[in-house]
């Protein structure tokens, strides 16, 4: 009998390695994945490169991991917030190297990791400071008369991701907008470790509901419910 | 001759009477998002939102508040009945393949050729941050700007040519400000209203550049 | 108010011109829009180039197209079925031309052109016939040690799909296997038509379990259910 | 010395003994369909069929067939309970990138090399189909090929250069026919089991090539 369900958010986090590249899921509050966050935090894991859309609130979650100079590069498309005077310090210092990434090209270029895309041709960002790499323009191209920059994608060793329901093979839901980078950040990595609410039998995810099949999840761990806390606005 | 500028409200529903019924609208974060406060009740818009919802509905009672529900503002938002969840590489499709008929996106300044900058000041201590800007302003049917029309030191947002970092190039094609309606062509600015008691003459003194 | 349901297949397919490039969704039976393609029989457009993942079965649906000559090229991963005559007549008497795309490719390339994507590398079908386009080599290019071939976006005029239930601002879901094309194909066409089995009120379809947001689709209408029909198998 | 081959189920039950519980396997048209008939019960093997279905269970009854539940050569299937249904773009997504364990595929030829044919013929009047072939053959981190030995005129599938069309390069790891169990390395071809009164001489002489 399979199953991907681990015991503690420690144990499903214990072979993260040093230098990993991990994603993180969460678009404001909605989808972080805290109490992984957490666990990466005792873990010990350093030297990392975090792929997610922001850089960490206040100074809980990513913002605590980058507190913590456990984290070396963040490849993101929004990392200033009204409460990310962690990431905002670290960057101004020049202790942190920031790969900042319009959102949906973001997105794509995770999605295309996910889906074996090498490469693709995008108009987002043409023509603009987004379209270099380290100072160097990407390479562009006219298709039809518009200009397109080549964007790659972005592969991670672990992906953190934050559903709502899963079973032992794996399948997820989410719940509203907390999907976000979930779906797609769970291609995209070699171990993604779901965290959920509740852990259902096989079967009562009705088939055409499950938003993340289970081939793209190796392991899920129970957290308890909590309510989302507001992040990145002003405090509520 | 006097004038006085439309205020915030005034321009957002100044904003929301050219949005046609049925059009699929993405209101960026900031001045653009009260435009949805002045569609007349019935009138159905479908609101988009990049961290992926479709069919956004009115902010929500301080006690139904829901922060795994909100929107790019990461505001808490409601859901309309038809509206729909989806993942971000699905939400950014929408905006990037021209699903969206109208995005209204806020602008530190907007040119004459239609590039827009948005997203940095480009400043050594800023913390530059683009979110879904870049594919909003590029991706969507129609861009529509949102905005005062001169900073709070009095310089014009409307340039001959960006001095802040590019958003887009060429993308702008109208632009709202709190004085004047202007629509973005291959011709350069032209004027679609202006508010009273303010000549088109006297606008383009303020705006400091070519208005037709 | 909004409503994009058409009062029948007629109504919906009305505008649908000479020339023009039509996906059409399914997967065997699975998924078959026949009474849309029965209704375009009828609509009386011609010269049309036909993307789907087969050329159509017996003597009805897209074989009928076929057979009433409608249809200058076929764009398919698989038209080769145990009741595939009518394209098979037509390809050997070199009277319809075949782009034949590897599925997975075919699916990615209509992926592409609904997420603005202006070309993607991929390995599949490096070295291969397929990486030609008219006797010609697609441009390939080696990334990270391994063999790619670009590809292009496929667009499309109009899309037609089968779905289950649908409302009347577009949203669709599908039932089992007969998902397959439609979600894709709905993003890739400027007009995308939809039959369903059911028209629902907004909100019956839980926001979590809309497979088409409306965005994509701009016309719906409804058929009577009939149970789909065995198709490219021995018939059962 | 005499020999008999596998049957074509003794090959299937040869061929899924290898599969380790919870792989991701997709069971090609044809004869690797019959590889799902051998699976202890209870062994949890995940099959994924391109079509949109992970999770495929057994054939159903004749009275409960439902033409919208079919795997990849359109027959009727069943769904076991914590499958799921998925469009073809993330079907393929799956197939493409690695997800996929185990692709196990039909053959018309297998080089030395690791190069499959089994899309086409060629033939001047055949018509050519491909289907997913290419995708798995790619896209799978191990791709086995499941076939018989010889064609039906005695030639061996087994070659040092594909003479059909390519359907994937250096893609195949390894090779089950009616006659052996063969790794594909790029040392070319090692055998790893013959059937019982088959020497390795002769099993070289039928296969026309070297096998080590």
């Amino acid at each position: 009998m399979i199953s991907k369900i681990s015991e503690s958010v420690a144990t499903a986090l214990a072979d993260v390695s040093h230098g990993a590249t991990i994603m993180v899921g969460g678009f404001g509050g909605a989808g972080m994945p805290n109490e992984l966050i957490d666990g990466l935090l005792e873990q010990g894991a350093s030297d990392l490169t975090i792929v997610a859309n922001n850089a960490g609130n206040a100074e809980f979650g990513l913002a605590a991991l980058l507190k913590a100079g456990r984290v070396r590069k963040v490849i993101c498309s929004f990392p200033r917030q009204i409460d990310s005077y962690v990431f905002d310090g670290l960057y101004r210092a020049g202790r942190i190297e920031l790969e900042l990434v319009p959102q949906g090209n973001l997105a794509e270029r995770i999605r295309a990791a996910g889906a074996g895309i090498g490469g693709f041709f995008t108009k987002v960002g043409f023509g603009t400071e987004l379209a270099k790499h380290n100072g160097v323009t990407k390479e562009t191209r006219e298709i039809n008369g518009e200009m397109y920059v080549l964007e790659s994608p972005i592969h991670a060793d672990v992906a953190l991701i934050k559903a709502e329901r899963g079973d032992r093979w794996g399948n997820l839901t989410y719940r509203m907008t907390a999907r976000n980078f979930g779906p797609v950040m769970a291609m995209a990595a070699k171990t993604t470790i779901a965290s959920v609410h509740e852990i259902c039998e096989l079967g009562d995810i009705d088939p055409e509901h499950v938003i993340t099949p289970g081939i793209f999840v190796q392991r899920v761990v129970k957290i308890p419910r909590a309510a989302t806390v507001a992040s990145g606005v002003k405090s509520p | 001759m006097s004038y006085v500028k439309l205020t915030r409200e005034q321009l957002a529903a100044r904003v929301a009477r050219d949005i046609p019924e049925g059009a699929y609208v993405n209101l960026g974060i900031g001045l653009p998002t009260m435009v949805a406060n002045h569609f007349a009740p019935g009138f159905e818009v479908f609101l988009q939102s990049e961290n992926g919802l479709l069919g956004m509905g009115p902010a929500p009672s301080k006690a139904d508040e829901d922060y795994d529900l909100i929107n790019a503002g990461k505001q808490p938002v409601t859901l309309l009945p038809g509206g729909s969840f989806f993942h971000s590489a699905d939400s950014f499709a929408m905006m990037r393949a021209g699903h969206l008929d109208i995005a209204v996106l806020g602008a530190l300044q907007v040119a004459a050729n239609g590039d827009l900058a948005n997203w940095h000041t480009g400043g050594k201590d800023d913390i530059p941050a683009v979110g879904g800007a870049m594919d909003l302003a590029v991706g969507a049917k129609q861009t529509w700007v949102m905005m005062e029309h001169l900073t709070k030191n009095g310089e014009s947002k409307l340039v001959e040519r960006c001095s802040y970092p590019i958003t887009g190039l060429g993308c702008v094609t109208r632009i709202y400000t709190d004085l004047a309606v202007i629509d973005v062509s291959k011709d350069g600015f032209s004027v679609v209203d202006v508010v009273d008691g303010l000549s088109q003459n006297a606008l383009e003194a303020l705006s400091g550049v070519r208005l037709r």
